[in-house]
């Protein structure tokens, strides 16, 4: 069973060189601490920064530069500004190559649910509802189970949607799963000393489970 | 240059009234007019509809506000870290409706550029799309989605000149710009008001044409939501 | 008969205090020449920028500032800079309060041609489309009769049209029109010197002529 | 930063082929990318749609390419000031579609922004509108105009750096920021290339994200078309 931190560091590693990418709140976050050396990466922050940079200092933190989880944050060289019309034209023009985000859960056909709990309260879509709709590759991060242990890898979402048909990939602290054009949970990986059966039981929706499964590698 | 200086918060606010409607820029508490907010505050104008990307925290921002009780509904896209706006939402005492965040700048960015509705994939496949036009363009589904327009857009900038030319820092451009351009009568408030020829005319983010009254703010507290630092 | 720097210089009385204006091409371009002192006015040229000035001087000249004709020219202290949409985004969001543009043909409901003679060269309608189509109050600078001795005021326009019932107001060298919105143009003044039954012969549209009509003032 | 720094304009130009529809920056002569024409004369590429407010002069800008014969059809919304033009146009050897100039504007930016098409009241009661859709928002008409999307679009800056950030010089800025935006693969060319960092994030006309190729030009001419001066 991995960590936060380890689902976000198998997740830097499906970041391509000279992309661009959108992190979400809460494990997305993570990823940022893990890119590899070689690789060239842009963060986006839909409040209207490309170049995201780490967290400042006590002695840079700036009210007026903050990311799309409000917090305080820096620009990297080379980083632009620019307003929320823009940053969702962006969006939109799919000239961002890759979203990870966060779910309550995720359908075997790559609808997502990870906005609103009716009869609980509701604190809104944000950008999620923009980002779904429109990028390119998206990646779900999350546990594969709720609380309640109630598997979120569902043959049909339950919560109110957020997007339909857009997810790509999941990376769970059991497994990476892929989402089949046609529909289906593809096991790719398993977590270290998990094991398939372990991910089965976890799995509400379709499984498919094609050959060997190999441990997730790290390096 | 046309002079659209005014001399303060509440002269800027003096003529809102009761039951409108407000565009108020801002990210979080990030690039927020508090200057204004303070003044509405003062004022105590009542069953305001508020659009804005969120609704403040509880005691700053659009949440002092709701704290007197003044705001009848919130336009938004988020509308978490806020206790006594979801006591008045439980309660019922607050309408709210939640848009796509993308949704939002673009129906005030359509409105800046006359534009009466535009067309967007946010939403698709979600309650959002209840009840609204859905067309396919090249096999894609889009929503169409109607201009905000308002009578008073409140805005707040890093810099401005009398002509009411506007220049934000860092990420509080973001909705700053795109209501600016969407108020019959945008107000602007800015840390720095100068006069005309002293901003750069190629560094500008909003022009002046659509800004309307323009005050030099003062006291900012610029409150930090989540300061995050590394060692 | 009034000149082109006169009837220029009538139209600058029409220019409120505190207003925006865009000066097409031609006669309208001169108006700016003949604004009073008291009022204060802003000209946007429509390939982006809001605060245009005089023409430069020769040490002056900056071939990257132009105006919509292509001419040099000079920024005002407060101008602002922007971009070819967000400059037609203003004006269709009826942010400018006065077009003054020439016409080759206009209609007694405001229709206007002024962009393609068919059979002859076509040079396009540049952003008077879009001009006409959203401005809130349109003055149209022009010669009362065409070349041929032909009226331009027409019951109809012949040539293709540039906009539908826009045009508000039209100075010639004959005579200030107005356009009533139930159709008809109202002859408001006379240039000094020329009689209403000139202005009756010049103009082939139907002539609205409601009681003694006055010479114009240009102080 | 993602680097995007190309060497020269022949090498960013190097794989637009015969048949490509080209979006082009500039207004009149002013911010058109004088590298890149060179480079597309040299190279002869043929039978070119490009998308161009202006067409240039009978010897400048993309007058230079018509003299080659290296257009097929000119998108404009204003082609006047060159006698080649006209001699291909009349004697059927190009086509040319004209659209109103925000409309043009609208289109380009409309791709860069993700929005299948527009609404616009420009050309409403024109032959623009013959064959268009019609809308009435509000008691006003407006057509239904599609983005523009093109495999290559061309532009001029006046600053730029390695990541693809770039700044405009006065009404250089014009087309070029939209067209920038609609482009699959964007190349631009720009007087003065520095490296990440040196340009303030604050002021960047175009991010980085919406251009793909980069090279600093050389040996401009920058001509005037109406130089007009007073005493």
């Amino acid at each position: 069973m991995l960590d936060k931190e380890a689902i976000a560091k198998r997740i830097a590693k499906e970041i391509q060189n000279n992309s661009y990418v959108n992190l979400g709140i809460g494990i997305p976050t993570l990823v940022a601490n893990y890119i590899p050396k070689n690789i060239e990466v842009c963060f986006q922050s839909e409040n209207g920064l490309l170049g995201m940079g780490p967290f400042p200092t006590e002695s840079e933190v700036d009210p007026d530069l903050i990311n799309a989880g409000k917090q305080t944050i820096t620009m990297m060289p080379g980083a632009a500004l620019f307003d929320s019309a823009m940053s969702f034209g962006m969006i939109h023009a799919q000239k961002i190559d890759l979203t990870i985000l966060g779910a309550m859960e995720v359908s075997e056909n790559g609808d997502i649910a990870n906005w609103k709990i009716p009869g609980k309260m509701v604190k809104g879509m944000g950008g999620a509802m923009d980002l779904v709709a429109s990028a390119k590759n998206i990646i779900v991060a999350m546990q594969h189970v709720n609380k309640s242990g109630e598997s979120k890898l569902l043959p049909k979402c339950t919560l109110p949607l957020t997007g339909i048909r857009c997810v790509k990939k999941i990376v769970t602290e059991l497994a990476v799963i892929s989402i089949l054009p046609q529909g289906g949970f593809k096991l790719l990986e398993r977590a270290p000393g998990v094991s398939v059966d372990t991910i089965k039981k976890a799995t509400l929706g379709k499984l498919i489970i094609d050959g060997d499964i190999p441990e997730m590698a790290f390096d | 240059m046309i002079n659209k200086k005014f001399a303060s918060a509440e002269e800027a606010i003096a003529d809102i009234q009761d039951g409108d409607t407000l565009l108020m820029g801002g990210f979080g508490l990030c690039g927020i007019p508090e200057n204004c907010i303070e003044a509405l505050v003062k004022k105590g104008v009542k069953n305001l509809t508020c659009i804005s990307n969120n609704a403040g925290v509880d005691n700053f921002g659009i949440g002092l506000m709701l704290h007197q009780k003044q705001v009848k509904k919130m336009i938004s896209s988020y509308v978490g870290e806020n206790a006594e706006f979801e006591r008045q939402l439980l309660s019922g005492e607050l309408d709210v409706e939640l848009i796509p965040q993308g949704t939002l700048a673009f129906r005030c960015m359509a409105a800046g550029y006359g534009m009466p509705a535009i067309f967007t994939p946010a939403g698709i496949g979600t309650e959002v799309a209840f009840g609204k036009e859905i067309r396919n363009f090249n096999g894609k589904d889009y929503l169409l989605e109607q201009a905000f327009e308002s009578n008073f857009a409140i805005v707040k900038a890093w810099k401005g000149d009398t002509a009411g030319n506007l220049i934000f820092k860092a990420t509080s451009r973001n909705f700053n710009t795109v209501m600016a351009m969407a108020g019959k009568i945008t107000i602007a408030e800015v840390e720095e008001l100068v006069e005309p020829g002293e901003l750069d005319p190629n560094q500008i983010h909003t022009p002046g044409v659509y800004v309307h009254r323009i005050f030099q703010g003062s006291h900012y507290e610029k409150r930090i939501e989540k300061k995050t630092i590394r060692e």
